[in-house]
């Protein structure tokens, strides 16, 4: 008969509260909160977790710091929704309610060896920073080969993790680029939109290289177009995929697309994977 | 799946009706099962529209959450004397919903669902098996017939003024033993009937579905319906479910049935909708049914129990939908 | 009924309009359901029964049918619909043509079987309002829907084209039935048992929102986020909030049509609360919905007599 | 859950800014004596009040809401109170209709000159909602007390 479920037994969608140590503001609408870890939460790059504000609601968001920092998670959230809102009111002390981790994170295993090139759009940013400092990272930065960095936002107000930007420019074994689709005065950065840009970067061997893209959908649809006519294999083009999440343990059956469920068997895809899928995303 | 060990016995309809009647407060029995074996049946039994009821209620509190002394405490929902039923009677279609459809789904072994796994290990279900084929229903479309059983639930037939009972030690009391004669005699009564059932679908049927995603057939099968979500709640295989926080400073987490046919499914934050219209929502609950829930799980999402098509407001048929996407499918019109 | 005038219209209406939106039989026993006629050939498919409940205006709302010019098929009530969407703007006079049915009633197939039991289509044959089973020949009214038995308007007062010929009584004044009467009568604590009662079985489907015309928001307040009025939870009083909530959504509006209660996979008879507001808005504010386009709906007008005496 | 004997009932008054929150305020001034059991939510006039707020706080907990106006006539927005009485109106029919108790919502007007009319009101309303005892048919199933 099928087993009681014994008392012990742990509800699957408790989360656990822990308290928001700091705030940081990235742009007008984007703030990044550093929460306590929970305990024994153990994580990849891309993988994400479920928010749960007591009092408005749970969302799903990537965990932009790496597995590397073991004190603290980083998620970098836009205001865009209750929840969100309802999070950009809070203050540094405050409790917020974490479950997870959840969904499948970067391929690591197959990543290794090649030379990595992250396209990120705007917030899109954000999963990937988490990839890229593990990648850098003293203890991995020997398992991956060049390291080349295409960030993009709409104007530079909209530019996320400043600093981390200024650090990874000062860097010698990664090449930064940032670019803004419109351009300031003060701004003395590439201005042009993320897929040109693309096109224009120096001469790309794209048989060694896999591209980890991730930003708002129609960036994707045409930097994958780039990459493609750049003879980037299907293979090597990794992205994230965005759906509605409740559960984030592929059991309340909204975030499908075809039989994946983006949550469980995503949110990170390869192209390829794409390219079977419905066009229902 | 009939092992030697398995317990069988004959009872009479007067036994069966009397055991019911005793045990009626720790009994209900489904409608449709109501309808189908309405006459040997003791009136009084607790009637539900579908095994949901007792295993996924339409809503449950998954825990608690207060303000207290300046910051927040979680704290789990103590679990109250259940007084649900612990017997169930209920159709083969029904039995295999919740054994195949919804035990998959809430009992995976990754993330078991622990309200869910208390209740269905409370349960036990007693299968009615069905002595023909109800008109409104097409079980056998989906790899079901009229008298599937799990091997494990007490499973009763009707047969010849009596009842041939496998499985059941609590409920129906002492019977007398079935001879090989009689236990054969029923074996093969049981294979005529499922012969005399119309083929089922091909078992390619799902990959192929697949393939006919933008088909543009789909706007008419779509035409009529409403969007609302009686067939969701009442279909004894749809499992999907919402998580909504009710409260400000002291509220729960409330786990309520979902459906895809509502648009505030998969309305992103964005407010980007993969799913905007009637079309592409019916077309995901077919497809989920018949195509993505039989590439994941190697069996259909749907048991053919017919309720969705009793129950429509507007008559939508998914039986007349997947025969229509059949006929698409057989035509060989490439739709890409 | 009307069939085969209602064939030759359609015929010709085809000229001019890209579709007709009416009944065709359904797949299940005394069941028929909304089809969209697009070719001259499916014409044939119409039909019109005691049993084509659903109020079909909601389909002039869709996406793809608002902009096109399209022929529909409507009853006294589903004409009143029309009316009410027009002053609300929410379609094109130019875009419908209404097709005018005068309607004896819809039957309930409820009613039906708790009267003869389980029943073949077969064994029935159907007049204007009456029926012959078994040999017997017997009048529709008592089987008729709760809606349909105190109907105020079984000829279309608004139509383009009316097919048979009008309905010569009112129902209301002919039958005599009146459930929403008949609830006002007992004591209002029995009345609190029977709302709590049927309130307890609603599951939140939205069967009856998604079933009327007139519910056309692009959110409903009871999925609503901002402002979060009520969880999707189907309890009693989630349940009592979100039907009175609709009631009072519904004042001056309820064309009394019933579609809502047809549309219920529970039978809940949820038609009496906008039945309930719009006999109200009758009584004391003196209008009916979708009758005549031009008067000014009550809750954006007033009067100085207006009911006053229950404020302190 | 609530024992009786010492219960109090909460009550949310919807008060429109310019005439009956002016007459609690004046109530208050002057030192009128009034039950503490209403909790005022100021609105900018009784026409802004939607039934859905009503229900609203019915749901959650309240075993009383009372509307208050400005007298027809004296509507700062001249048809305020209009709309709202009909609006009104229906409510209160609906919820007799609906079997729940005449005093869980009541309505008033009072003008801004008002004071000592405004604690009659408050006190008419606060003793009826005791004689009637604490809500039990609206308020949502999963209330817990800490």
């Amino acid at each position: 008969m099928i087993p009681a479920a014994t008392s012990t037994e742990r509800n699957i969608y408790l989360p656990e509260l822990v308290s928001i140590e700091e705030i940081l503001e990235e742009t007008r609408d984007i703030k990044t909160f550093r929460l306590k870890r929970p305990g024994n939460f153990h994580y990849r790059p891309g993988q994400f977790a479920e928010v749960f504000v007591p009092g408005r609601g749970e969302a799903p968001f990537s965990i932009t710091s790496s597995p590397t920092e073991e004190l603290y998670l980083e998620f970098s959230i836009k205001k865009t929704g209750t929840v969100t809102e309802a999070l950009h009111r809070l203050n540094p002390g405050e409790m917020v309610g974490v479950r997870g981790p959840y969904g499948n994170g970067f391929p690591i295993e197959s990543l290794q060896g090649w030379n990595l090139l992250f396209i990120g759009g705007g917030i899109g940013l954000a999963p990937l920073r988490s990839l890229i400092n593990y990648v850098l990272s003293p203890l991995y930065r020997k398992d991956f080969g060049a390291v080349s960095i295409l960030y993009g936002a709409r104007t530079p107000q909209d530019l996320v993790f400043r600093w981390e930007l200024q650090k990874w420019g000062e860097r010698t074994d990664l090449f930064l680029l940032t670019t803004v689709d419109r351009g300031e005065p003060s701004w003395e950065g590439r201005v042009g939109l993320v897929p040109e840009v693309l096109k224009g970067m120096p001469v790309l061997n794209a048989q060694t290289l896999k591209a980890i893209v991730c930003g708002p959908p129609i960036m994707i649809k045409f930097t994958i177009k780039a990459l493609l006519e750049m003879g980037f294999q299907p293979s090597n083009i990794i992205t994230t995929l965005e759906m509605r999440m409740k559960c984030g343990l592929g059991k309340c059956g909204r975030c499908n697309i075809g039989p994946y469920y983006v949550c469980k068997d995503g949110p990170v895809f390869t192209y390829e994977e794409l390219q079977t899928m419905p066009e229902e995303y | 799946m009939r092992g030697l060990t398995m317990r069988v016995k004959m009872i009479s309809q007067e036994q069966f009706r009397k055991r019911l009647a005793e045990k009626e407060n720790h009994l209900a029995i489904t409608e449709k099962a109501q309808d189908v074996h309405r006459q040997f049946l003791p009136p009084g039994i607790k009637v539900v529209k579908t095994p949901k009821e007792i295993l996924f209620p339409s809503w449950k509190e998954m825990y608690r959450f207060f303000f207290k002394e300046r910051s927040w405490e979680i704290q789990e929902v103590e679990e109250k004397a259940f007084s649900d039923p612990t017997f169930l009677l209920l159709l083969p279609c029904e039995a295999r919903a919740v054994v195949e459809v919804l035990d998959t789904n809430f009992l995976r072994e990754d993330y078991r669902d622990t309200d869910y796994a208390r209740r269905r290990a409370r349960l036990n279900l007693v299968i009615l098996g069905c002595p023909a084929q109800h008109p409104t229903c097409f079980c056998h479309l989906v790899g079901g017939s009229p008298v599937w059983r799990d091997g494990k639930s007490a499973f009763v037939l009707p047969w010849k003024e009596q009842f041939y009972v496998e499985n059941d030690e609590v409920l129906f009391g002492e019977g007398d033993p079935v001879n090989t004669q009689e236990k054969r005699e029923i074996e093969s009564w049981e294979k005529a009937l499922q012969e005399k059932l119309p083929p089922p679908l091909s078992p390619d049927f799902p990959e192929k579905l697949y393939a006919h995603f933008e088909d543009p057939e789909w706007q008419d099968i779509a035409f009529r319906c409403i969007n609302c979500g009686a067939c969701t709640f009442l279909c004894p295989t749809c499992y999907c479910f919402d998580l909504t926080v009710d409260g400000k400073l002291r509220g729960s987490m409330l786990r309520t049935w979902d459906s895809c046919m509502f648009p505030k499914f998969t309305l992103h934050a964005s407010s980007h909708n993969p799913r905007p219209t009637g079309k592409e929502r019916v077309r995901q609950r077919v497809m989920h049914k018949f195509s993505y829930f039989p590439i994941r799980e190697k069996r259909y999402g749907c048991v053919g129990c017919g309720i969705c098509r009793e129950i429509c407001p507007v008559n939508w048929d998914i039986k007349e939908a997947v025969e229509r996407m059949v006929k698409r499918i057989d035509s060989r019109c490439d739709i890409n | 009924m009307y069939e085969e005038e209602l064939h030759r219209l359609s015929v010709k209406l085809l000229d001019e309009v890209e579709y007709i939106i009416g009944y065709t039989s359904g797949t299940l026993p005394f069941r028929s359901r909304p089809f969209l006629c697009r070719k001259k050939e499916e014409v044939e498919l119409l039909t019109f029964d005691h049993f084509s409940g659903s109020n079909l205006t909601r389909y002039l709302l869709s996406k793809d049918l608002r902009e096109k010019k399209v022929a529909i098929l409507a009853k006294g009530c589903d004409a009143r619909t029309i009316t009410v969407l027009l002053r609300e703007g929410q379609i094109k006079r130019e875009n419908v043509v209404v097709v005018g049915l005068p309607c004896y009633g819809m039957v309930s197939l409820r009613k039906l079987e708790k009267h003869f039991g389980s029943l073949r289509p077969q064994d029935f044959t159907w007049h204007l309002d009456t029926f012959t089973f078994q040999g017997k020949t017997q009048s529709i009214g008592p089987f008729l829907e709760n809606t349909c038995q105190r109907c105020l308007y079984p000829n279309p007062p608004l139509f383009d084209y009316l097919v048979g010929s009008r309905v010569e009584y009112v129902p209301r004044e002919r039958w005599k039935e009146d459930s929403l009467k008949r609830l006002e009568e007992i004591s209002s604590e029995k009345r609190w048992e029977f709302f709590a009662q049927e309130f307890q079985r609603c599951i939140r489907c939205y069967a009856c929102r998604n079933a009327c015309p007139l519910c056309y928001c692009k959110e409903c307040f009871a999925e609503a986020q901002r402002p979060y009025w009520l969880s999707p939870a189907a309890t009693r009083s989630e349940n009592l909030f979100f039907h009175a909530g609709r009631a009072l959504h519904m004042a001056g509006r309820c064309v009394e049509c019933g579609a809502c209660e047809r549309a219920c996979p529970l039978e809940i008879p949820i038609a009496l609360l906008p039945l309930k507001v719009e006999e109200l808005v009758r009584e004391h504010f003196t209008f009916e919905a979708g009758v005549s386009p031009d008067r000014e709906p009550p809750l954006l007008t007033y009067r100085e007599n207006d009911p006053n005496e229950f404020i302190k | 859950m609530v024992n009786e004997e010492n219960w109090e009932p909460k009550i949310v008054a919807f008060l429109c800014h310019w005439c009956s929150y002016a007459g609690a305020d004046l109530a208050g001034v002057s030192r009128i004596q009034y039950p503490p059991n209403i909790r005022v939510i100021r609105v900018p006039c009784s026409g802004a009040v939607n039934p859905l707020y009503i229900l609203k706080a019915l749901r959650e907990g309240a075993d009383g809401v009372l509307v208050s106006g400005c007298h027809p006539g004296d509507c700062h927005y001249l048809s305020g109170n209009y709309f709202a009485r009909r609006k009104f109106f229906l409510l209160k029919e609906l919820l007799r209709f609906l079997g729940i108790e005449e005093e869980r919502v009541q309505f008033s007007w009072v003008s801004a000159s008002e004071g000592q009319r405004f604690s009659q009101v408050v006190q008419e309303v606060v003793e009826s909602v005791k004689r009637i005892g604490p809500s039990r048919k609206n308020i949502k199933e999963f209330v817990f007390h800490v």
